[in-house]
C-alpha cells in the first residue's frame, strides 16, 4: 500500500531549468502542460538536445524560452520567426521551434507568420492559444471568438477571430494540425511527427488561460476549460471538415475539431547557393 | 469523425502495471487537473497545504494501488510537479 | 501626518477594492493627500495580492510604502512576508482563521470571514475587515468610509457592504480600544519615503 | 441609459484611468491601440468608456497599425489617441513621422517602463525621453509632456489634445509607470471649464474642381500652422509623405525640401512659449537647481524642501513639457546659476540638453530605471553641491 | 473622313489631377489602366466625388493616390490599410478605397491586410499585382513566381509566391476577385460592385511591370505582357477551380484563372456603440 | 566555376557596390533585408555575390523580419548585416534595441535620404543620425560610423564587422545617397591583409547541464564584453530581452537593471579610443574647426583647403565614427579653439554634441537635404567667422 | 471555363455607331497597346514624336471611317491620352 | 586639371557601361582621381537616361557635374536638356542621325548607330562613340580604354566591342583634330564644384 511519494526531481528535470521552477505561470494554465509535451518530444526525437533550439516572442506562452533547458531566444513580441528564420538558415543543422502565444504569432507577429510559411521555412512552430493575449491581463485578440469578453472588450469582441489552419494552408504551411491541453499524446506525437517533417509545421494547441480568458467568459479554472475540451472536441480525420467550421466558438455547444489539416511535401525553403561556391 | 480525447488510455486489464505516483510538493499550485483526470481516480485534493498555500494531490483513501502507471497525470500536470514510476512486482 | 498602509491577502479576497475604498474616504471625504499603490506584473501573479497606501496633511512625493505604519494581513503568506517590513509601532491587522501570527508578536485579530459568512456573503469578508480596520485606526471615520462603500460598489451590493462593515466596525469596538493610531509614537528608522 | 462624457467631480482614480478620462473629456473619440504594460489600462478603460459616448475603440494587430489607424482617423476629424510603453514606441517611430509630415494632430501616450527592450515590464522608466525626440528618421519637431500625477494624466492629456490641434502636431505624453498605476485625487472640471482649442480650419469654401487649386499645405506666416481639411469635405486634398509643396504635391527638389522641413520645426519652435510648461518650486533665489519631471520630480521637489529646511537655497524646475526644450528659460538661468543637478530614471538624457544650453557639466542623479529614484540622492546631490 | 484629332482634355480628366500628367509610370505600365478603371467606377457610381476617398502606401502603384482628384492619402510603405481603417470608421459615411501595390499590400503590409480582411472593415482595396517592387527597381516579392528572376533574384527566385485570393479568403474577406490589366471592363465593373458590397472587398489586377518584372523575365515590354493575359487567361465561374490552382506562374504554359473568388454576406466590423451613448 | 571571396584589386566601384563587397571580404555570410532606395543596390548585389561565396541572402518581408533574422543568424554563428534607408530604419529600432540587450553583433547600413517620412527617396540627406543614436527605445549604446567616399564604403564596413564582434554590438554605418551611389576608385587589399578580430568566445567546454551553470553574460572587468556562445554548442544558453542576470536569467529588480544597462553602455564607453576614427586635415594649427562627416566632409575638406589658400587657418575634423561621440577629443580641442563650424546634411544633429561637449555655440552649415552641400557655404562660413 | 479575355467586345454588326478618335499628344508614352488591341485595327504607329519622343497612335491609312467607338483603345491607354466621341450621323 | 563630362541619351543606348568604362580607364589605368554620378528616381525614368563623370588630377571633393567640359549627347532630348548647361569652351559630341543641333551651334559628330549596325550590333553604338570621343578629346588612351573594355563587357563580346571602339576612334581621326581639351581654355564661371 503506497501513500503518495515525495520527491525533488522530476523525471524530464533535465530537459527543462529546473532551477527556475515553480515556473511564473497560473494555476490551472496550459502552457506548462504543452512545454512538457514539446520537452518530451525532444527527449523522443533522437536528436541531441544540443541540436534543439527554442525561440520564443514575448508573452506568458514566451516564457517557455527561459524555462526550456535547450539553447533558448526569447526575443521581441512578435519576431520569434523571423528570427528563428535567421538562426535556421544560418545553421541548419539545428532544429529550430518556435514555442510562442496566439497573440504574439498571430497579432503582431501575423505577417512574419504568413511568409515563413509561404516560404515553407523548415522551422517548427508551436503556437499556444488561449484566445486572449494572458501575459498583459487578458485582452482580446486576433483568436478571440466574436462575443467573447475580454478586458478591451467589456462589451463582448466585435471582431472575428482567424481560422488559424486554415489561414496557415492558406500561407503555404507544409503541415498544420490543432489539438488541445488534453490532447497529451497526440501534441507530443505531433510535435515529434514535426521535427521529421521538412518545412514550415504549425501545430496549434487550445490551451487554459483561467486569469485572462477564463476569467472573463465564465470559465472558472483551468480544469473546466480541460474539460471542456474533453467533451467537445472532435477528432478529424482527413477531409471531412470544411475549413469553414474550423473557427472555434468556445462560448457555444459547437463541435472544436481538432487533429491534422495539412500534410503537404513542398521542398522547404533553401537559400539559392551556386555549385563549387567556397 | 471519432471523439478522441475521452480515450486517452488504453484500460485494457491483462497486463495492467502499478504506479507509484511521485509528487514535488513545493511545484503543485493545485490546479486539480491531475486528479481531475486521472482514469483510476487514484489522487483527490489534499487538506494541507504546501508552502505557496496550494493543496495538492494525495492518494484518495483506498486507492492505494489503484494508480495504472498510465502517467496521465504527468502527462496533463502543467507544473512538472507529479509523475508515476512503474512499481516493482507482481501485477494485478 | 504621514501614515504608510499595506493591506495584503490572496487574490479574490477583494483586497485591491479595499484600498480603493479606503483611499478614497481618505482622498475625498477627508481630503487628505493619498496614493495608491500595487504590485504589478507576473512575478506578482501567483495568487498574492497586495495594495499600498500612503495618506498625509502634506504633499506626498515619494508614493511608496517603505514601513507601514499599518499592515493589514489576510493571509499567512501576507503576513509572513510584510510582518518584517513594518514599524516597530505598525498596528498589525490579521484574519484570525487564516493567519497565525508569531509568538510574541502583538495582532489585532478578526475572524473577518466566518462574520462575513454569517452575513451570507464571503465575498465581503474585505469589507468586515475594513470595518474593523477603521474603528481601530480612527485613520479616517465611519462616515467617509460609507460613504465611499457608497459611491464605489455596485449599488445593489450597498446594503450588504455596509452591514458587513458595520460588523467589523462594531467587533472592534467591543474587543478592542480604538483610536490606536495617535497613541503610538514612530520609532522607526526612516525609510527613503521619510525624508 | 445615458452616460456622462465628463467625470466632473473628485476621483481617487489610477492614473492611467486618469489619463483616459482626459481624453474623453477633451473629445477623443477614437482611439486605436495595442496593449502592453503598462499603458493597457488606458485601453481598457477607454474600451469601455468610448462606446458610452459615441466614439470608436479599436483594438489593432500591432503598433504600427495603431500609429496609422490614429493618424487616418484625424484626417476624418477625430480626436485621436494611442497609448504605449517603450517597446510599442520604437514600433510607431515611422508613423509618428509620417504624422509629423502630413501635419495630423494626435496624441500617443507612453507610460515608460524599465528599458530598453524588453527590460522591465512592470516596472518604472524615464529612458525613452530622449527617443521621444529623435526616433523617427529625419529632423522634426514635436511636443511631449510629461505628467507627474494622475491630476495631471488628466490635465496634460487635455492639453495634449489641443496643443495637437493648435500646431498639427502629434504630442507625445511621456509618463511612467509610476504615475501611470499610482491612484491619488484627481478633480475632473465640469465640462465647461475644460479647454477645447479647435482645429484650425480652412474658411473658404472648397472650390470642388481640385487639380491643385486648393493648398492645404499653405500656412500663414504668423504661426506657421495651415489650417487642417478633413477627408470628405469636397477640397480633394492630398496628403503625401514625399516631400511636397503647399497643394501638397510632391515635389522632389532640395529647396522644396529646405522650406517645407524647416517651416515643419519651426512651427514649433516660433509657437514654444505657447507650448512649453514648467513648474518651478523655490526658484525665485535658488543657487541650486533642480531639473526633474515626471514621477522623479516628487522626489525631487520633496529633496529641496528638505535642502530648504537646512537652509540650503535650492529651487526645483519641474519640466512639465520636455519638448520643445526651453532654451530660453535655461538660457537665463545659466547667467546666474551655477550648478544645475538633474534626476532622472535614466543613465542621463535630458540631463544633456541641459549640458547643452547651459554651457556647463549638470551633476547627475541618474537610475537606470525599475525603481523611482527616492528624495535621498537627491537631496545628497544638493548637499554635495552646495 | 477622320484623321486623328488632337485634344488637351480627356472625358475623364475631372476625376484626375490632370495638371499632374503625364505621370510618372514607364511606358507600359498597367497601374494607368487601372487607376483608369478606379476613376470610372466612381463616375458610375452614383456616390459623389467628395466622399470617395483613396489611400495608397509607397510604391509605383501607390502613386494613384497622388494622381486622383479626390481626398487621396499617400501614407508610408505598407500602411495604407491600417489608415484606411481609421479613417473610414472616423467617417464611415466616407467611401475609402486602398489602392497600392502587390508588395506594399502583401510585403511589408501584410499584417494589416489579413487583420483588416479579418475584421470585416468596410473597406475596398485594389492590390496591383505585376509581381515584383516595381518603385525600387524590380526586386522579387511576395507574389513573384518561383524561379522568375528579380534584381535580388539574380538566379531565380528561391520562394513560392502567395496565392492572394485563397489567401484572402482564408483570412476573412467578403469579396475576392482577380483580373489583368486586360479585363477592363470587367475591373471597372468588380470595383463599381464592390462600392455596393459592404465589408472588405479585395480586387487583385495582374499588370505588367516592364521595367521591373518584364525586363528580368524576357517580356518586353507591357504590350507584350498584355498579350500574355489575353492568351492565358481563363475565367473561372463559380467553384470550378480548386483555391491551390490559382497561384500564378507567368512563365509557364498555364493557365492564369480569373474571375470573382469569394463573394460572402459577412456583416461588416462595427465597433460598438452603446445604446443611447452621447 | 569558383567564385572568387574577396575581389583583391583596383575597381571602379559603387558606393553601395563597395559597402556589399566590404561585407563579403570580412566575412559576412548571411544578408536579410528589403529593398529601400537608395540601399537597395546593397541588396542587389549581395543576392548575386553571397550565393557565390556560401553565404545565405534572404529578402525578408519588411525591416522588421530583416532586423530579427540578422539577430537571429548572428546567434547562428554568422557574419550579418542587413542594408536600409531612414523609413526601414525607424521600423528596426525595436529589434535594434535587442540586438544591444542581447549583445549580438550584427552590422546595419543606413543609407540616408532626403527626410523626415517617405521625403526624399532619391536624394540624400544625414538627418538620421540623433536616430541612430536615439531610435530604440532605452538607453543603451552603440557604435556608428560614416565613410564619406566608396573607398570606405569598402573600408569602414570591414571595421564595422570587426567592432561588432569584438564588443558584442551593433554597428551602424550612417552613410548616404551620395556616397552610397557614387562611382569612384576602390582599391581591395589582398585577403590575408583584411583584418578579421575574432568574436570573443568562451574558452571552457560546455558542461552540458545547463540550469544556470553557465554564464554566457559574465563579462571580463578589462572589456565588459562577454564571450559569445552560439546556439548549438552545448551550453544551453539563454538570451532574453528581459533584464537578466549574468546566466542570462530573467532578473527583474533595478538593481540588476542598474546592473546591467549600466555595462552595456560602459562596454561603449569604456573602449571608446579603440572604436572611435576621426580624419583630422589641417588640425595642427587650426583656429576655426569644421566638423563633418560623409558626402559633406568633402565639401568641408575642400573648403578648408580653399580657405588654407587664403591664409585663413582652418581645420577639418572629419568624424569618421559618430558615435561614441569623440568626447575628450573635443574637450581639448574646446581648450584652445574658439570656433567651431559644422556642416551637416540635416539642421543640426552633430552640431548639438559638439555645442554640449566643447561648451560654445557653434555654427551650423546646416541643409535639410536633398542635395549635397557645397563647398561654397562651407568656405563663406570659415570666413565669416576669421 | 470559358475564354474571356478573347471576346471583350460585341461586334454584332447591325447598329454600330461610329467613333471620332481623340489623343492628347504629350500625355502619350507609345506603348502600342490602344495600336494592338483595337479590334478594328484602325490605329497605327506614327512616324512622327511628341516632345518626349514617343511615337503616338494615328489612324490607319483606309481606317478613317473604321472605329466603332467601342472606346476599348481608351479604356486601356495607361496614360488618359487616347479616347473616342461618337460621331454623329449615319451609322455604316 | 578637373574636368566634367557628362553622356547622355536614352534608355537602352548603353550610356551608364560607357560611363563605366570610361570612368574605369580614368580612374584605374590612368590613375586619375574620377567620380561618375547618376541621376536616380522615378521622376528619371521617362525613357532618359545621363552619366555624369568627373575627373581629376588631384581629390575630388564635390563630386557633382554641374558645367560640363565635354558633353555627349546621344538624343535630341539629351541635346536639348543639357546643351545649356555645358561650360562655354566645352567640347559638344553628338549622334549625327539622332540630334539635330542648333544652327549656330559647333558640335562634333558622329553617325555611330550607322557605324553600329554596319559592325552588325547597333548595340554597340555606345562604344562606337565612345571610341570617337577618346580620340576626340584625349582625356584618358586608346589603351586604357581597351583594357576597360576587356575588363567590363562579357567576354565573349569583347572583340566585337573593341573593334567597335576602333571605328568610332577611327573616324574622329579621320575627320576631326584630336586632343581637343588640352586646347581649349575653360573660361567658364567656377560652379560649386569648381571652387
Ligand atoms: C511591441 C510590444 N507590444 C506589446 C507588448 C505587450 N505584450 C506582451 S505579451 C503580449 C500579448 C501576449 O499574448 P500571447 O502571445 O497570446 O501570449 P499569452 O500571454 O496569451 O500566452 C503583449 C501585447 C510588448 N511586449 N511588445
Ligand atoms: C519602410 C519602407 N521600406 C521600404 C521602402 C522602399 N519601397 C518603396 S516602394 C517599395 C515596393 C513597392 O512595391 P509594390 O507595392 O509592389 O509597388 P510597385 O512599385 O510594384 O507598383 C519599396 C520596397 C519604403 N519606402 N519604406
Ligand atoms: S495569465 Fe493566462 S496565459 Fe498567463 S500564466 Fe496566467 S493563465 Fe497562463
Ligand atoms: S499514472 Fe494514471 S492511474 Fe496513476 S495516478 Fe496518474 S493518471 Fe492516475
Ligand atoms: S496537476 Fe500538477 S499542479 Fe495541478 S494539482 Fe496536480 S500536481 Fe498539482
Ligand atoms: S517600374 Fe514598373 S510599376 Fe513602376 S512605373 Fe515602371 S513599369 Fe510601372
Ligand atoms: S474605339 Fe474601338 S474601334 Fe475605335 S479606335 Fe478605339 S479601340 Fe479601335
Ligand atoms: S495606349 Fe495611350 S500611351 Fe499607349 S500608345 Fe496608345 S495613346 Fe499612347
Ligand atoms: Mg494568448
Ligand atoms: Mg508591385
Amino acid at each position: 500500500m503506497a501513500s503518495i511519494q515525495l520527491s525533488n526531481q522530476h523525471p524530464l528535470d533535465s530537459l527543462i531549468r529546473s532551477d527556475r521552477l515553480p515556473h511564473i505561470w497560473c494555476p490551472g494554465c496550459g502552457i506548462g502542460i504543452i512545454m512538457r509535451c514539446y520537452a518530451q518530444a525532444i527527449l523522443e526525437s533522437g536528436i541531441s538536445q544540443e541540436k534543439h533550439v527554442v525561440v520564443s516572442g514575448i508573452g506568458c506562452s514566451g516564457r517557455v524560452a527561459g524555462y526550456m533547458n535547450i539553447d533558448s531566444y526569447h526575443t521581441t513580441h512578435g519576431r520569434a520567426i523571423p528570427f528563428a528564420v535567421g538562426l535556421k538558415l544560418a545553421k541548419p543543422e539545428l532544429m529550430v521551434t518556435v514555442f510562442s502565444g496566439d497573440g504574439d504569432l498571430t497579432a503582431i507577429g501575423g505577417n512574419h507568420l504568413i511568409h515563413a510559411a509561404r516560404r515553407n521555412v523548415d522551422i517548427k512552430v508551436v503556437c499556444v492559444n488561449n484566445f486572449n493575449y494572458g501575459m498583459t491581463g487578458g485582452q482580446v485578440g486576433p483568436t478571440t471568438p466574436k462575443g467573447a469578453r475580454g478586458t478591451t472588450a467589456p462589451y463582448g469582441n466585435p471582431e472575428l477571430p482567424f481560422n488559424l489552419p486554415y489561414l496557415m494552408g492558406a500561407a503555404g504551411a507544409n503541415y498544420v494540425s490543432r489539438w488541445t491541453t488534453i490532447h497529451v499524446r497526440q501534441t507530443k506525437d505531433d510535435i515529434l511527427h514535426s521535427f521529421n517533417h521538412p518545412g514550415f509545421t504549425f501545430i496549434e494547441v487550445l490551451a487554459p488561460c483561467p486569469i485572462g480568458f477564463g476569467k472573463s467568459n465564465n470559465i472558472n479554472d483551468g480544469l473546466e476549460e480541460m474539460e471542456l475540451y474533453r467533451d467537445r472536441c472532435v477528432l478529424v480525420s482527413d477531409g471531412d471538415v470544411r475549413a469553414e467550421e474550423l473557427t472555434i466558438d468556445l462560448r457555444e455547444e459547437r463541435p472544436i475539431y481538432v487533429g491534422n489539416f495539412i500534410d503537404r511535401d513542398q521542398p522547404p525553403y533553401r537559400p539559392i547557393h551556386l555549385e563549387n561556391a567556397q | 469523425m471519432e471523439v478522441y480525447a475521452r480515450t486517452p488510455l488504453d484500460l485494457e486489464r491483462m497486463t495492467v502495471p502499478r504506479g507509484q505516483v511521485f509528487i514535488i510538493l513545493e511545484r503543485c499550485k493545485g490546479c486539480e487537473i491531475c486528479i481531475r483526470f486521472c482514469p483510476q481516480e487514484v489522487l483527490q485534493v489534499s487538506t494541507g497545504t504546501n508552502a505557496k498555500g496550494y493543496h495538492y494531490p494525495e492518494i484518495a483513501p483506498g486507492k492505494e494501488d489503484a494508480c495504472v502507471h498510465c502517467q496521465f497525470c504527468a502527462l496533463v500536470c502543467p507544473e512538472f510537479a507529479i509523475f508515476t514510476l512503474e512499481k516493482d512486482g507482481d501485477p494485478a | 501626518m504621514r501614515k504608510e498602509i499595506r493591506i495584503a491577502g490572496f487574490g479574490g479576497q477583494g483586497v485591491a477594492l479595499t484600498g480603493r475604498i479606503l483611499g478614497k474616504a481618505l482622498a475625498i471625504y477627508d481630503g487628505l493627500e493619498t496614493v495608491m499603490t500595487q504590485a504589478y506584473g507576473p512575478e506578482a501573479r501567483g495568487g498574492a495580492s497586495s495594495v499600498n497606501l500612503v495618506v498625509s496633511d502634506h504633499e506626498i512625493a515619494y508614493p511608496f510604502v517603505q514601513q507601514p505604519d499599518i499592515l493589514a494581513a489576510l493571509s499567512q503568506e501576507a503576513y509572513t512576508k510584510f510582518r518584517p517590513s513594518v514599524k516597530p509601532s505598525a498596528i498589525i491587522i490579521i484574519e484570525q482563521d487564516l493567519v497565525t501570527p508569531a509568538s510574541d508578536d502583538e495582532c489585532f485579530a478578526i475572524p473577518a470571514t466566518r462574520i462575513a459568512e454569517e452575513l451570507g456573503r464571503r465575498i465581503v469578508t474585505n469589507i468586515v475587515m475594513l470595518g474593523f480596520f477603521t474603528a481601530l485606526t480612527e485613520l479616517t471615520t465611519r462616515h467617509s468610509i460609507e460613504k465611499a462603500i457608497k459611491t464605489t460598489v455596485k449599488e445593489k451590493t450597498i446594503p450588504l457592504n455596509l452591514q458587513a462593515f458595520a460588523a467589523g466596525y462594531e467587533y472592534a469596538l467591543s474587543n478592542f480600544q480604538p483610536h490606536l493610531l495617535d497613541t503610538r509614537e514612530d520609532t522607526g528608522a526612516a525609510g527613503a519615503g521619510q525624508v | 441609459m445615458t452616460y456622462r462624457t465628463v467625470l466632473t467631480g473628485k476621483h481617487f482614480m489610477h492614473g492611467d484611468h486618469a489619463c483616459a478620462e482626459g481624453a474623453i473629456a477633451a473629445g477623443c473619440r477614437f482611439f486605436g491601440g495595442y496593449p502592453i504594460t503598462p499603458s493597457t489600462e488606458i485601453a481598457e478603460r477607454l474600451a469601455r468608456r468610448l462606446p458610452e459616448v459615441g466614439g470608436v475603440f479599436i483594438q489593432m494587430e500591432d503598433e504600427l497599425g495603431s500609429m496609422a489607424a490614429i493618424l487616418g482617423a484625424s484626417c476624418g476629424g477625430k480626436r485621436v489617441m494611442t497609448a504605449t510603453s517603450g517597446p510599442g514606441l520604437s514600433l510607431m517611430m515611422e508613423n509618428l513621422g509620417l504624422g509629423v509630415m502630413l501635419e495630423v494632430p494626435c496624441v500617443v501616450v507612453d507610460v515608460q517602463r524599465g528599458s530598453p527592450s524588453t527590460g522591465l515590464p512592470t516596472m518604472p522608466g524615464q529612458s525613452d525621453v530622449m527617443q521621444a525626440r529623435w526616433g523617427s528618421h529625419g529632423d522634426y519637431a514635436l511636443v511631449a509632456y510629461s505628467p507627474w500625477s494622475p491630476q495631471e494624466m488628466f490635465d496634460l492629456t487635455v492639453l495634449a489634445f489641443n496643443i495637437a490641434d493648435r500646431y498639427r502636431v502629434p504630442v507625445l505624453l511621456m509618463t511612467d509607470e509610476v504615475v501611470g498605476h499610482m491612484v491619488e485625487r484627481v478633480i475632473i472640471p465640469p465640462e465647461d471649464q475644460i479647454d477645447h482649442w479647435p482645429r484650425k480650419r480652412p474658411t473658404g469654401r472648397p472650390s470642388g474642381s481640385g487639380n491643385g487649386s486648393f493648398k492645404p499645405f499653405s500656412a500663414e506666416e504668423a504661426d506657421l500652422v495651415p489650417p487642417m481639411v478633413h477627408a470628405g469635405e469636397g477640397y480633394r486634398l492630398h496628403f503625401t509623405g514625399l516631400t511636397h509643396d503647399e497643394r501638397g504635391y510632391p515635389d522632389m527638389t532640395a529647396e522644396t525640401h529646405q522650406r517645407l522641413v524647416t517651416r515643419l520645426v519651426e512651427k514649433i519652435n516660433r509657437n514654444a512659449d505657447q507650448i512649453i510648461r514648467i513648474d518651478p518650486y523655490y526658484m525665485d533665489d535658488a543657487q541650486i537647481v533642480v531639473v526633474a519631471y515626471g514621477c522623479t520630480a516628487r522626489s525631487a521637489r520633496r529633496a529641496v524642501r528638505l535642502a530648504r529646511e537646512r537652509g540650503i537655497p535650492a529651487g526645483l524646475l519641474r519640466l512639465v513639457s520636455l519638448w520643445p526644450f526651453p532654451e530660453q528659460l535655461f538660457n537665463q538661468l545659466a547667467a546666474n546659476i551655477e550648478t544645475f543637478i538633474v534626476a532622472e530614471m535614466n543613465l542621463g538624457q535630458m540631463a544633456l540638453e541641459v549640458e547643452r544650453v547651459t554651457k556647463r557639466p549638470v551633476k547627475g542623479v541618474f537610475h537606470a530605471g525599475g525603481e523611482m529614484i527616492a528624495p535621498e540622492p537627491i537631496l545628497k546631490a544638493i548637499i554635495n553641491n552646495e
